[in-house]
C-alpha cells in the first residue's frame, strides 16, 4: 500500500485539520466530536443542511460546506459512517431555528446512525428531517435488497437543496425540493482498478489486468458484473442504458450530466467518456444543459466513472444555478 | 452458579481479545461482500469500550457493564454494525435490569432482547445472510438448552455452538440486507462478516461462563 | 493498460471534443489545427495569452481557458509539445489587437515549437512576447542542464498574468508581472507510481511496491532521487526543503500555498500534505495566505502530489484575488 | 554515379519504414531516461511524410523533397525532436538548392547544413547526449570519406556507421541537453534515443544510395 498518509488510524484527522487549514475562510471545523461547518453557522432564521458518510469519497461531503450548499458534513472514518454523536453534534451546531435536513446516502450504517442523531436532535427540540438519496441504478432490485445505494447524485440534492435553504424556504419544502432532485436524478458507475482503504492495506477488490467492474458501488463493493476491458464508448452504453430506461429520461428533456471521477482517473478519460455521453443523450433528444466534469464523488484512488443524469424544470435549474462558494464547487460569488 | 458482574466484564475483555485476534479476518470477510471495515470497525468499537471498562464502580451490575458497551459501540463503531451491535447491549442491559446474577432464563432473555434489538433496527430477517443468522439459531438453542435444564454456561455453550453453524450457513446464502444484498448471487459462497463476528462475540461469552 | 479511451490515437482529439461539448458556455474549440479558446476571444484591446503543452496534464491548460485567465490553450500529443501551427492558429485568434503573451513550460520541445510559432505570428505583424516558466527547484544545477522545468507553478503565472491583461494592462506589464510570478514560485513534486502514456501501453517508469521518486517530473520524468517509502509529513519535509532554501522565503513572508495532485492522487491524501506543510510554513513564521488543493497540473494517473509556494506582494494578491472563470479555476463571478 | 531525387525519396520511404519498425525501441529508450514518446512522434511525422510523398511533383528535386520532410515533421512531430529534425532537413534542403543531382561534395554539405541547423535551434555541443551525438561524427567521418575520394554510396555508409557508433557512445554520457539533462547520473548507461533515430535516419540513407 503506497500511500501519502502518516499514520492509516489518523488519515481522517489529520486530512480534516488539512481541509481546515486550507480552507479557513470558509468552514470551522469541530475535532472532537468530529465535524466540518460553514463559517457563518447557525444561519439565524435558514434551514441548516448536514450530510456526512464514510470519508475516501471527497471533496464529498467536506468539498461541499460552504454558501449556498452544505451547512455540515460529517466524515466517518474511510468508507465508514459516522457515529450518532457527531452528527447530533453537526445538527445542533448548525440549527438557525429553521429546522436541519439531514441528506444521507442509502447505506443501512448511515441511515442507521443519522437516525438514531435525529432521534436525539428530536428530543432536544430540534426539527429534522431525513431524505435518503438512492440514484444509483447499478442495484437492479430494491425490493429484496438494501435498496438502491446513494452515490454521485448526492452532489446536485446537497447543491439544489442547499440553494433552496440559502433562499429562505422553509424545511417542509427544502426536503421535497431534495426528494424531487433524488427522483429525478439516475447514476451508474465502472471501476478499472479497485482501491485500498487505508487500515485494510489491501486492494478491496481484485480486478485482472484486462477486467472492469460495471456498476461499482463508491466503497468499492463489487458491482453489477465483471466484463473485459472495452472502449470507452461501448462502456458509457453500458452505464447509460440502464440510467437512461430507468426514470425514464425522453426526448424533449432537459437534463444536468454529470461525469464523475472515482479518485484516480486522468481528466483526459472523463472528457473522452463526457464526449460520448453527450452524444448518446443527444441522439435521444434529451438535451443536456447542465454539465459537471471531474472528481466529485470518490472512492479513494479508484479509477473509474460514473455517469449521472438529472432532469431538469425551470425551478431545478434556477436552483441549481444559485451562487454556491464551497471548496469544491464555485460560482456566482 | 448464576453469572454475575465479572462474568460479565471477563465476556467484554475476552471479545475485545478475539475481535483484535480476528480483526483480518473480519476485514477480509467484509473486502469479498462488502466494503472491507468490518474488522476495523469492531477492533476500534472494542478497544474504545476496553479503555473505559476500568471506570465502572466496583458495584456495577451485568446491565451497568452492557450499557456500558452498547453507548460505547454506538459512539464509536458507526457502519451497520455500531448501531445494530450497539442497540443489542442496550436491549440486553435492559434484559439484564438491576439484577446482581444472571441465571439460565435470564441469560435467555438476555440474549433473545440483543437478537430483537437486531431485528428492530435493522429488519433483517433468517436467511437474509447478516448477523441475525447467528443470533437467532443462538437464541433458540439457549432456550433449548435452558427447557433441558442446562447451567448457564451450557445454554452459553450451546448458543455459540449453534452461531457458529449458524454463521457458516451464511455461505451459500444470497443476501437481502447490508452491503452483500447489493451483490445478488455473487454474494454466494461467502461467509457474513457480521454474523462471523457475533459467533466469535458468542463464544466469548460462553468462554466467559466456563472460567466462572 | 487500463483506461477509459477508444483508441490511443484519438485521446487528445476525443477528449478536447468531450471539453467542449461540456463548456461550450466558456470557449471555442478549432479542431484543425486544435486548440481551445475564450468564448469572446478576440477580445479587443486585451493581451491575449495563450499557453500549451503536451497534453496528460489536465486541467492545464485547457481548464484555465476563460475570463480573467488563459484567451487560448493549445494541446499537443499526451506528453509531447504542440507544433507551431495551432500555436499560431490560436495566437491568431486570440489577438486583440494589443498583442500576445506566449506561456511556455520550460521543455525543449515546448520552447522550440512556440519559438517558431512566435516567430511566424511575429512575420505575421503580431507582437509576442514569451514567459518561461520554471518553478521545479528539483532540478538542481541550470547551468548543465537544459534549465529547470516548468510545472506546477504554471497555475499562479496562468492566473495572475490573466488578471493582468483583464484589467487592462499592455503586453510589457503583462509580461512582467509573469515573469515576476515565475521568478517568486518554487514547485517540488514526488510520484509513489508512475504513469502510462497511452501510446506507450508501458509504464513511465518503474518503482517497486516500496520506493517513491522524489523530484518527479510531470512527464514521468525520473527524478532527484529515489528512495524508501516514508511518512507523508517527511516526505513533505523533503519537497519543502528545497523549495524554502531556494528563493529564499523567508519569516514575515506571506505566500500562496499549493498542493496539487498529479492526477491519481485521492484528496484525503492531499489534505494530510497540505497539513504538514501549513504547519512547516507556520513555524518558519511564513504566513500562508491564499491556499490551492486539488489537482492542477496533473500527470495522467500518477499517484504523487507537488507542493507550490509562492511569494506574494499587494500586487499579486490583488490580481489572484481578481474574479476568474474557467472550467477548473472559478471565483468572483 | 550521384544521388539524385530517386535516391532522395527512398532514402524516406526508408526512414519511415525504419521508424515504424522501431518505434518501440525508440518509445523504450525514451522511457528511461525521457517520457516515453520519441518513437511515437517520429513515427506520427514520418506517417505523415508518406502521405504527402505522392503529391511531390514528377519534377522534384532532391531539395524539393527535403523541404518537404522538414514542413511536415515540424507540423506533425512537436516535442523537441520535431523542431530539431525540421531544421535539419530544412538547411538540408537549403544546402542542396535547386541541383537535380548531388554528388560527394554536395552530400557532405547536406549533412554539415543539417547537423548545423540543429546545432542552431538546439545548442548541444559534442558530449551533450543529444542526437548530434550521432551527428557530428556522421558529418566527420562523411568529410573524411569525401576526401579520401569515394562514392556518394561510400560516403553515406561511413556517416552511418560513424552515427551509429556515435548513438552506442552516448551511453557512458550524462546529458546536458533535453530531458535526460534532468537526471544527473542516472542517465548514464542508456543510450540517447534522438542519437539513435539519427544513426537509424543516415543508415536509411546509405542504404537508399546503395540500391542506387
Ligand atoms: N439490516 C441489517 N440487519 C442485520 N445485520 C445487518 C444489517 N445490515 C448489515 N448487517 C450486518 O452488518 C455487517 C457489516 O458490518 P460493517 O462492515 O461493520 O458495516 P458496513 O456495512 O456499514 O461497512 C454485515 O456483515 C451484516 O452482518
Ligand atoms: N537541445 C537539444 N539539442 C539536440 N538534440 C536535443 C536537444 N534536446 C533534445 N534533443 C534530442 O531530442 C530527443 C528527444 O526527442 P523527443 O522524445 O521526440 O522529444 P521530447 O524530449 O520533447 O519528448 C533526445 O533524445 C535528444 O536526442
Ligand atoms: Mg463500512
Ligand atoms: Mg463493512
Ligand atoms: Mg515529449
Ligand atoms: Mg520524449
Amino acid at each position: 500500500m503506497k500511500k501519502l498518509i502518516n499514520d492509516p488510524k489518523n488519515v481522517v484527522e489529520e486530512a480534516v485539520a488539512g481541509f481546515e487549514a486550507a480552507h479557513g475562510d470558509l468552514v470551522t471545523v469541530s475535532h472532537d466530536p468530529i465535524f466540518i461547518a460553514r463559517k457563518d453557522a447557525p444561519v439565524s432564521g435558514k434551514v441548516g443542511l448536514v450530510s456526512g458518510g464514510g470519508s475516501g469519497h471527497e471533496p464529498l461531503h467536506g468539498g461541499f460546506v460552504g454558501y449556498g450548499m452544505l451547512d455540515a458534513a460529517v466524515p466517518g472514518a474511510v468508507f465508514t459512517s459516522p457515529t450518532p454523536d457527531p452528527i447530533l453534534a453537526a445538527t445542533k451546531a448548525v440549527d438557525g431555528g429553521a429546522g436541519v435536513l439531514h441528506i444521507v446516502k442509502n447505506y443501512t450504517g448511515d441511515v442507521l446512525n443519522f437516525e438514531t442523531a435525529a432521534d436525539l436532535a428530536g428530543a432536544d427540540g430540534i426539527e429534522v428531517r431525513t431524505v435518503i438519496v438512492d440514484d444509483d441504478v447499478a442495484v437492479k432490485d430494491s425490493l429484496y435488497t438494501a435498496g438502491r445505494r446513494g452515490v454521485a447524485g448526492t452532489v446536485f440534492v446537497e447543491k439544489i437543496a442547499g440553494a433552496a435553504a440559502e433562499r429562505g424556504d422553509d424545511l417542509a419544502a427544502v426536503a421535497d425540493v431534495a426528494e424531487k432532485v433524488n427522483a429525478n436524478v439516475r447514476t451508474m458507475g465502472v471501476a478499472l482498478t479497485p482501491c485500498v482503504v487505508p487500515h485494510a492495506g489491501e486492494p478491496s477488490f481484485e480486478l485482472a489486468d484486462d477486467e472492469i467492474e460495471i456498476g461499482i458501488g463508491i466503497h468499492g463493493e463489487p458491482g453489477r458484473e465483471r466484463i473485459k476491458l472495452e472502449p470507452a464508448d461501448k462502456i458509457v452504453d453500458r452505464l447509460l442504458g440502464p440510467i437512461l430506461e430507468d426514470l425514464p429520461f425522453a426526448s424533449g428533456d432537459k437534463v444536468a450530466l454529470m461525469v464523475n471521477g472515482m479518485g484516480g482517473t486522468p481528466q483526459v478519460e472523463l472528457y473522452i467518456v463526457y464526449r460520448h455521453a453527450a452524444q448518446v443523450l443527444a441522439d435521444k433528444g434529451i438535451e443536456v444543459t447542465r454539465s459537471l466534469v471531474g472528481n466529485f464523488v470518490t472512492s479513494l484512488e479508484m479509477q473509474g466513472t460514473s455517469i449521472s443524469v438529472l432532469k431538469l424544470d425551470d425551478e431545478l435549474t434556477e436552483l441549481y444555478d444559485a451562487p454556491v462558494q464551497t471548496a469544491a464547487l464555485r460560482w456566482g460569488r | 452458579m448464576s453469572l454475575g458482574i465479572t462474568w460479565t466484564t471477563d465476556w467484554i475483555r475476552e471479545s475485545a481479545r478475539v475481535v483484535a485476534e480476528h480483526r483480518v479476518e473480519l476485514i477480509n470477510l467484509d473486502r469479498a461482500i462488502g466494503d472491507g471495515d468490518h474488522g476495523e470497525n469492531l477492533d476500534r468499537g472494542y478497544t474504545a469500550v476496553m479503555a473505559k471498562l476500568d471506570d465502572l464502580p466496583p458495584d456495577a451490575t451485568p446491565g451497568d457493564a452492557l450499557k456500558l458497551v452498547a453507548t460505547t459501540l454506538i459512539s464509536t463503531v458507526g457502519g451497520a454494525s455500531g448501531p445494530l451491535l450497539g442497540t443489542a447491549y442496550l436491549k440486553a442491559a435492559g434484559a439484564a435490569g438491576a439484577e446482581k446474577e444472571l441465571d439460565g432464563a435470564a441469560v435467555v432473555a438476555l440474549l433473545t432482547a440483543a437478537r430483537d434489538g437486531i431485528v428492530l433496527r435493522g429488519k433483517a430477517e433468517s436467511g437474509d445472510k447478516t448477523m441475525i443468522d447467528a443470533w437467532t439459531p443462538a437464541v433458540d438453542a439457549a432456550a433449548a438448552a435452558l427447557a433441558a435444564g442446562k447451567t448457564e454456561a451450557e445454554i452459553l455453550d450451546a448458543a455459540a455452538t449453534a452461531a457458529e453453524a449458524g454463521a457458516v450457513a451464511t455461505e451459500p446464502l444470497v443476501a437481502r440486507k447490508g452491503r452483500a444484498s447489493y451483490l445478488g448471487e455473487r454474494a454466494i459462497g461467502h461467509r457474513d462478516p457480521g454474523a462471523q463476528s457475533s459467533s466469535l462475540l458468542l463464544r466469548a461469552a460462553a468462554d466467559a461462563a466456563k472460567g466462572a
